[in-house]
């Protein structure tokens, strides 16, 4: 992966933005799912929570426009406010692999070859060797379901992803000659890193970030499937489909609309990424052109 | 629903052609599915309903035995005197039983069965049911006497309990894995996760069973379930996890639903000592602030039979007190008024895993909150369920089923983890246990049963029905579950 | 090149040890006890000691977890608290699906994805390689336990071509325990054969990029063949490490697909374990499944040697 | 009718314009010699020629081989030509062989594409002509890797690859830009000893001057696209007319006037006495400590303040891993480094105020700038040195000091580095090591990335400069002309020792030890020396 020379705010670039349809299609997906997310504060059509049980298992008509489920709630509100939830725990659990990942991998690249390093690289190591899911489940059966337990399961597992990502994007700046003049300058790794190392690396973690953050979508709602994400009342993708999975000859589109929410929301994600990688790569942005 | 139809006959003569169309001779194998797998097949060594559900008259026998309406039948005892102070019980064994290594079943057997289950370092999960024998002697090979230490009326009903079940001193040391009864099916092979397989036992002392081969497969996931029964893997599913697939099963001509009732009371347990819940009135706030009939069609889809009192409706002492606990929202925000809760409070409501659990949580949750009452519920695993509801009696409220039979006495115990044990209702319960008149029986029953309805000990909500699915064909399998089995003994094909 | 193999199998057996602590203590942490799970709600406490004692777990927790460790090097895991059954038995019986579970899903998806990855790599910006990355886009997206739901309603119950799950065994047929497999491996294989599809994809672009491409260019060579005899060789260096890491999550993360179509495989072993606290079979399984994870990387590692020699250093 | 005829050819890349009526010809057994600095179209012409075009390319015009034109030629049968009629070598050694097959295979792979030869008799032809470019069958078996041989070999083995079955045109794309001047030398006498024996036709692609006038029969100077002028190699120099061509000549040989340093003794800015650094090799066995490598072999020199030493040698003689230790950036194991007398070193660290005495200039343009920093911050990194660095107006305004001081406006300090060109970046590097005013500038490879015109600039840059704050250099370069034309005394180096010493012309006119001989043999001259060239033959 070619570290970027050129910095965002290179001129043209609203240009090559229209131009990159991934970036546009991915762009408009996610912005869709997270603005249901944000207005679901303010208004849904119905509130997600209040039952209606002898108005159960309708499908998609005039007034409930995605149908109701088995407690004869609205799948549309629901799914505006599984939003939330879902991208709350994707996002957080992102943030969490960046804010201990990124500073790892920069501290084990500034003293590569040392103990500290050996002991960041093996210990990531370590986690990657672990199954995700099995110790998802693990803290869950120690803790209780709930959706923080889901952020922290997912949370550890995107730890190594950015330790990894940062120390070797940051390895191969460290031989880079304005790091050298920076070490002449009398500047220390620490602040050689903040100043120099991490800004020439931002546009990676960003692209890396969309990639991890739609990983976490998925994950969020594996986990909530098998019924260890965020507990009811609050809803959640993954528990809808859990719910809707033997009624699924019964009310087909209960299972159906949570599973193509996930799907797009994740696309949206991936595309975005992509989209960002060949913007902000200009190794690929000039073969393409 | 129409392209569903035209899918069927395709369906149908594809998958004819694919897997050769086996000729439909009568059939005497049977695969029935199962939601759980038993943990080994030793009746005695564990409380899991699994294990009833294999063995349960089809391995193993015990003196006494369940019928299918839940009557007390005679099992390897032949018949039995009672003697007039109700303390001493002479059981008359048949001859010529056989355990299904050929060793012969005497009094011997049924003397080292009774005396291992309420020993001292016993295993046994309902070791509380042989606690007032106070001696087993074998008078002959064919003959054994049981004195009680004290009267009790439910003597035999507890004799035919799984737990109960007579087993042999040669063959007990690796009877989990390779069980040796006197039942008219032998085990035949255990494929660990997937399936067990019973084949029928030649030299069965007792009349002769139609069926050949039983397989019981283990499907926990209720879709899968559902695909299996619908894809004609399993000819029947009892106890069927999903009861919102039962109406396409009743509209499916290769199939029949059978409903019945089980011993299961389900009820939403109030934690008695843990305030609010200490104020009467709190308790009954909640209890008519739960509407059963939404929480049936939600939870249940319908099957299921109302209850205000923890008894079995078809118990012929059954009363119905639902009337007491009817659905008044108003009066339940009046009442927490009157208990100085009028703005509400928040509780827990702690969930085990089955579905009528889950689901009913999620409308009772949303049924509480209209009367200001807030749950925060948490979906336990049986362990933890076990641990901090049933032992640390930490909870506000649960939602469980108790589905052994004839369990009101369990209002009477002081450290049960609702925490009742009103010293009135322990006085009603020993009289219980002194009579064995059932006209008596009956009247104390009812007094208990209102009694408990007035106090609002827990709010009832349900009897669970027994739901299975079979395949038209199959005639025998039982309706009702008076305990957690699958007696094949009466079951053949019809072709 | 035996020294390498050396360090890498002492750096091994440490990160082994030190997963083996973690996993006991976590499951030392977890509450709930298996024997009362056992004896259910009427169990007295007298016949729970019992059972505790009967079962060992009154033992001090060190003295378990040497026990546990000996045993496990001498292939004796010790006797599940539920099933008082060999531990090694069960996984025996457990690996025999989720071991061919995980071969099947990668077969497909390597024979999905090299096919595509080649030519939308040697087609770039055509109507095939958009076509490729579509579909890729939308296979990495599909959470795979809707996919199989979906599979299972049109393939199982709709169509009835294929069981709607479980697992007859290996001695009831070889092709019909394959066919069992197939919807649980094609639902799993999905979106490992998109991942794997695009990482050849972009390896493959990057190797063509490369000068001695160029240069084989400049011999004579057009451009297939250039691709096949000397950018694919060097493009399977990234491509190596994908599979190694999708058959690592392949054994472990097949827990839902497991519980969609009812496998007794590893996954819902481990998952039914912990909701029955039978600890020690849990603590086996996990330790098992790093352990396999851990030996795929090492084989990963050799693969590398024999695809470049640059790593095989000549002594 | 010449062998290859390039007429009126023109080239546009997704429409840009690349080549404008490039026309010259190339005849059998003749050299010509294609110069251009880059962005001049010299390769593009190469690609041209061979139809490697990237994608969106469009050609007008004709190439003619043996009559035919190239340009109306199938795929197919430009597949048949490459290889068979055309050969192709290219720049860099390093990276134009597979990895991962050996380099029998690879030589081998352009006979069998071509000839329905079997494997065994295509390996026999691919040993043949490794012999011709003279890699023996003992030290270079068909089985070796690429990664087994050094630079020069690795160029070989690519001729090898295109004269396998010797063609009628090889064209060389800078074919020696990468190597050493030693290695250098020898490439092109086995490229003109290959021509001769075969009557081959050569097109020489290069931007030193130098190198093409040695060897090339004719010379074609092209500039942004098009051919400025041709000429034979014998009478260009002296009837060249295109200023272009003027202003290249002039620029490859110029030497900057500076004041000549007089020689004072007081005490030396820089003193190294008996320095030797050593890198542990990868240990071969477990129990014996790892074995080492002698980088730096016991160096003594010293640099007087307002001196200009030159540090001549070829790529892994040390001269960089000294220079390293020189500023601190690596420890030494043996000998001290004083700065006026204190040592660089005091235990792991260097203290600030000896960091504040010397400040360096690196080779690449592209790589010594943080390109999310505006010039204005990158030119004051230094002051993190100082105590009580300048703040807001006494900052701004030494940045502005230091750009004019270079040739820059202050205006240019609100840009981004990836709005300069090659040049002015080197002259930003220059301002930001003059900012603290230090007493010891290190130039390392400082000019080596430059096009000739613009290093000439440069150069003259330095001298105005150290002969305005009587800067003292440390010149690193393994470029003889560039240490000739700058310094004042000169170091040779070789296998991590200082192998001659003394005033550059000194050095340069009778060098005493073997090998600085053979190094100077073997630099390219321009012609105007011609003269004397054949006198010494």
């Amino acid at each position: 992966m070619a570290v970027s020379d050129p910095s965002l705010s290179e001129p043209g670039l609203l240009r090559q933005v229209l131009r990159s349809r991934s970036l546009i299609i991915g762009v408009v997906l996610s912005a869709l799912f997270i603005g249901a997310a944000l207005v679901s504060y303010v208004w849904t059509p119905f509130d997600a929570e209040t039952m209606n049980i002898p108005n159960k298992l309708k499908p998609p008509n005039l007034v409930h426009w995605f149908g109701t489920d088995h407690f004869g709630r609205d799948i549309f509100s629901m799914i505006m406010v599984g939003a939330r939830t879902s991208i709350a725990v994707a996002l957080i659990a992102v943030g969490i692999g960046m804010l201990l990942g990124v500073p790892l991998g920069l501290a084990s690249a500034a003293r590569r070859g040392s103990w500290l390093d050996e002991l960041i690289m093996r210990g990531n190591d370590l986690v990657f060797a672990f199954p995700a899911l099995l110790i998802a489940i693990m803290i869950t059966a120690v803790f209780g379901p709930s959706a923080v337990n889901a952020i922290i399961a997912i949370g550890i597992f995107n730890i190594p992803v950015f330790a990894r990502l940062t120390r070797g994007s940051a390895l191969s700046l460290w031989t880079r000659d304005y790091v050298l003049s920076a070490r002449v300058a009398g500047k220390g790794a620490l602040r050689i890193s903040v100043e120099h190392i991490l800004p020439n690396i931002t546009n990676l973690l960003i692209v890396q970030g969309t990639i991890q953050f739609s990983l976490g979508i998925l994950a969020e709602a594996g986990l909530s499937y098998v019924g260890l994400g965020a507990q009811p009342p609050i809803p959640s993708w993954g528990r809808m489909l859990a719910d809707s999975q033997t009624l699924i000859t019964l009310a087909p589109h209960m299972a159906l609309f949570p599973g193509f929410a996930i799907l797009l929301t994740v696309l949206g994600l991936n595309l975005m990424g992509d989209g960002l990688r060949d913007l902000l790569d200009p190794r690929l942005r000039n073969a393409r052109r | 629903m129409t392209n569903m139809k035209t899918g069927y006959v395709i369906a149908a003569a594809v998958a004819i052609a694919l897997t050769g169309g086996a000729a439909q001779a009568a059939k005497t194998d049977i695969v029935i599915g199962l939601q759980l797998e038993p943990p080994h097949l030793d009746p005695t060594g564990a409380a899991a309903g699994a294990i009833d559900q294999v063995v349960y008259s089809n391995v193993f026998e015990g003196l006494t035995r369940f019928a299918s309406d839940g009557s007390i039948i005679p099992g390897l005892a032949k018949s039995w005197e009672i003697s007039d102070d109700g303390l001493s019980y002479i059981f008359h064994l048949n001859e010529g039983v056989t355990f299904h290594d050929g060793s012969a079943m005497d009094a011997e057997d049924v003397k080292f069965s009774l005396d291992r289950a309420r020993a001292e370092d016993s295993t046994n999960a309902q070791k509380a049911l042989f606690a007032d024998i106070a001696s087993v002697e074998a008078m002959d090979l064919a003959t054994v006497k049981v004195t009680l230490s004290k009267q009790n009326g439910s003597f035999l009903f507890n004799m035919a309990w799984g737990d109960a079940v007579i087993v042999a001193p040669e063959s007990i040391a690796d009877i989990k894995t390779k069980p040796i009864g006197t039942g008219p099916f032998v085990l035949s092979n255990w494929v660990q996760g997937d399936r067990i397989e019973l084949a029928k036992n030649p030299d069965y002392w007792g009349s002769a069973i139609s069926l050949d081969k039983a397989t019981f497969k283990f499907i926990s996931d209720p879709t899968a379930a559902f695909a299996a029964v619908m894809a004609e893997d399993v000819n029947a599913f009892m106890a069927f996890p999903a009861p919102e697939n039962l109406p396409q099963f009743d509209a499916d001509p290769r199939f029949k639903v059978l409903v019945g009732s089980t011993e299961g009371e389900t009820i939403l347990a109030i934690n008695n000592k843990l305030p609010p819940f200490d104020n009467v009135k709190i308790r009954e706030a909640v209890a008519h602030a739960i509407d059963r009939q939404a929480i049936i069609d939600g939870a249940m889809f319908g099957y299921g039979t109302p209850i205000g009192t923890h008894f079995a409706p078809h118990n012929p002492a059954y009363i119905d007190l639902t009337a007491l606990s009817a659905y008044d929202p108003e009066k339940s925000k009046a009442l927490l008024a009157e208990a100085g809760f009028a703005d509400g409070f928040t509780t827990t409501l702690k969930l085990p895993p089955p579905s009528y659990a889950r689901r009913g949580g999620e409308i009772i949750a949303s049924q509480l909150k209209a009367v200001g009452i807030t749950v925060e519920i948490s979906n336990l695993e049986w362990a933890q369920w076990l641990e901090q509801v049933f032992r640390g009696k930490d909870f506000g409220l649960s939602i469980v089923s108790h589905t052994e039979p004839m369990d009101i006495g369990i209002y009477g115990r002081e450290d049960y983890y609702f925490q009742y044990g009103k010293p009135e209702f322990q006085a009603l319960m020993a009289e219980l246990n002194a009579t064995t008149d059932p006209a008596e029986r009956t009247s104390i029953l009812q007094a208990a049963q209102t009694m408990i309805s007035e106090d609002y000990v827990n709010a009832y909500l349900f009897q669970l029905a027994n739901t299975g699915v079979a395949n038209a064909k199959i005639e025998g399998l039982w309706a009702n579950a008076p305990t957690q089995a699958v007696d094949l003994t009466g079951v053949s094909w019809t072709d | 090149m035996l020294r390498y193999t050396l360090k890498r199998l002492l750096s091994l057996s440490v990160s082994l040890l030190v997963a083996s602590i973690i996993i006991f203590l976590a499951i030392e942490v977890v509450p709930g006890d298996p024997a009362s799970y056992m004896l259910g709600i009427n169990a007295q406490p007298d016949t729970i000691a019992a059972l505790r004692e009967e079962l060992g777990l009154n033992v001090s927790a060190v003295e378990r977890y040497v026990n546990w460790v000996s045993g496990m090097l001498t292939g004796n895991f010790g006797t599940s608290y539920t099933y008082r059954t060999p531990v090694v038995d069960m996984i025996g019986d457990r690996m025999w699906i989720s071991l061919p579970l995980a071969l099947y899903a990668l077969l497909l998806s390597t024979l999905i994805a090299f096919p595509a990855g080649i030519l939308a790599a040697s087609k770039r910006g055509s109507v095939a390689d958009t076509l490729v990355m579509g579909i890729t886009q939308l296979g990495v997206a599909i959470p795979n336990f809707w996919f199989a739901m979906l599979m299972v309603l049109v393939f199982a119950i709709n169509l009835r071509w294929f069981s709607a799950g479980g697992f007859p065994g290996w001695d009831g047929g070889f092709w019909l325990a394959v066919k069992a497999l197939t919807l649980p491996a094609v639902s799993l294989a999905l979106p490992q054969a998109s991942i794997l599809a695009r990482v050849m994809r972009s390896a493959l672009l990057d190797t063509l990029g490369e000068d001695f491409v160029r240069s084989a260019r400049a011999k004579g060579l057009n451009r297939r063949q250039a691709l096949w005899r000397h950018a694919l060789r060097n493009a399977m260096i990234p491509v190596l490490t994908i599979i190694g890491l999708q058959f690592s999550f392949l054994l472990a993360g097949a827990i839902i697909i497991e519980n969609v179509f009812f496998l007794p495989g590893l996954g819902r072993l481990v998952f039914q374990s912990i909701s029955q606290r039978d600890l020690i079979v849990v603590e086996s399984v996990v330790m098992l499944l790093v352990f396999a994870v851990v030996i795929v990387n090492f084989s990963v590692d050799i693969a590398y040697a024999l695809v470049d020699p640059r790593l095989r250093r000549r002594s | 009718m010449s062998l290859l005829q390039i007429d009126q050819l023109n080239l546009a890349i997704h429409g840009t314009p690349i080549l404008r009526d490039v026309s010259f010809h190339l005849d059998a057994g003749q050299i010509v010699g294609v110069i251009g600095e880059s962005g001049s179209g010299k390769s593009m012409t190469a690609y041209s020629v061979m139809q490697l075009l990237p994608e969106g390319s469009t050609t007008t015009g004709a190439i003619r081989l043996n009559g035919d034109n190239l340009l109306d030629l199938s795929e197919e049968q430009m597949c048949a030509l490459r290889g068979d009629e055309l050969g192709m070598v290219f720049q860099e050694p390093m990276t134009a062989l597979n990895p991962v097959k050996s380099i029998g295979d690879q030589v081998a792979e352009t006979v069998r594409i071509h000839r329905k030869a079997s494997r065994a008799e295509s390996l026999r032809i691919a040993r043949e002509t490794l012999d011709r470019v003279e890699l023996p069958a003992d030290r270079f078996p068909l089985s070796r890797f690429p990664h087994e041989l050094s630079g020069g070999q690795r160029q070989r083995v690519v001729i090898a690859m295109a004269i396998a079955l010797r063609p009628k045109v090889l064209i060389a794309d800078e074919p020696t830009t990468a190597l050493d001047v030693t290695t250098q030398a020898q490439i092109l006498k086995l490229l003109r000893r290959l021509v001769r024996e075969d009557n081959m036709a050569l097109m020489l692609i290069s931007h030193d001057l130098a190198v093409v006038s040695d060897l090339a029969d004719e010379i074609v100077i092209m500039k942004s696209g098009t051919v400025v002028e041709t000429g034979s190699a014998k009478t260009l120099f002296q009837s060249m007319t295109h200023p272009y061509t003027k202003k290249l000549f002039e620029a490859s040989s110029h030497v900057p006037d500076r004041a000549e340093a007089e020689s004072r003794t007081a005490a030396p800015l820089l003193k190294v006495s008996h320095v030797s650094r050593d890198y542990a090799l990868p240990r071969t066995s477990l129990f014996a400590p790892p074995p080492k490598f002698r980088a730096v072999n016991d160096v003594s020199f010293q640099i007087q303040q307002g001196e200009s030493l030159g540090l001549v040698g070829e790529s892994g003689c040390g001269k960089s891993t000294l220079t390293r230790a020189i500023l601190g950036l690596e420890e030494v194991q043996e000998g001290t480094i004083l700065i006026d007398g204190v040592p660089v070193f005091s235990g792991h660290q260097v203290r600030r105020d000896i960091r504040q005495k010397m400040q360096v200039v690196f080779q690449d343009p592209y790589g010594s700038f943080n390109p999310r920093h505006r010039v204005a911050r990158l030119v004051c990194e230094p002051f993190h040195l100082l105590d009580r660095p300048p703040r807001g107006a006494a900052r701004a305004e030494a940045v502005a000091e230091a750009l004019e001081s270079v040739g820059l406006d202050e205006a240019d300090g609100r840009k981004y580095i990836h709005e300069f060109s090659g040049g002015q970046r080197q002259r930003i590097a220059i301002a930001r090591a003059l900012i603290i005013k230090p007493k010891l500038i290190v130039l390392d490879e400082a000019v080596s990335a430059l096009d000739v015109s613009i290093r000439a600039q440069i150069l003259d840059l330095l001298a105005d400069l150290s002969d305005r704050f009587g800067l003292t250099y440390l010149f690193i370069s393994h470029d003889l002309s560039v240490v000739r034309s700058i310094t004042d005394r000169v170091l040779v180096m070789k296998a991590g020792q200082i192998v001659e010493e003394g005033r550059t012309d000194a050095v340069f006119d009778n060098p005493q030890h073997a090998y600085t001989q053979s190094l100077i043999a073997a630099a390219p001259r321009l012609p105007d020396r011609q003269e004397q060239k054949e006198v010494s033959q």
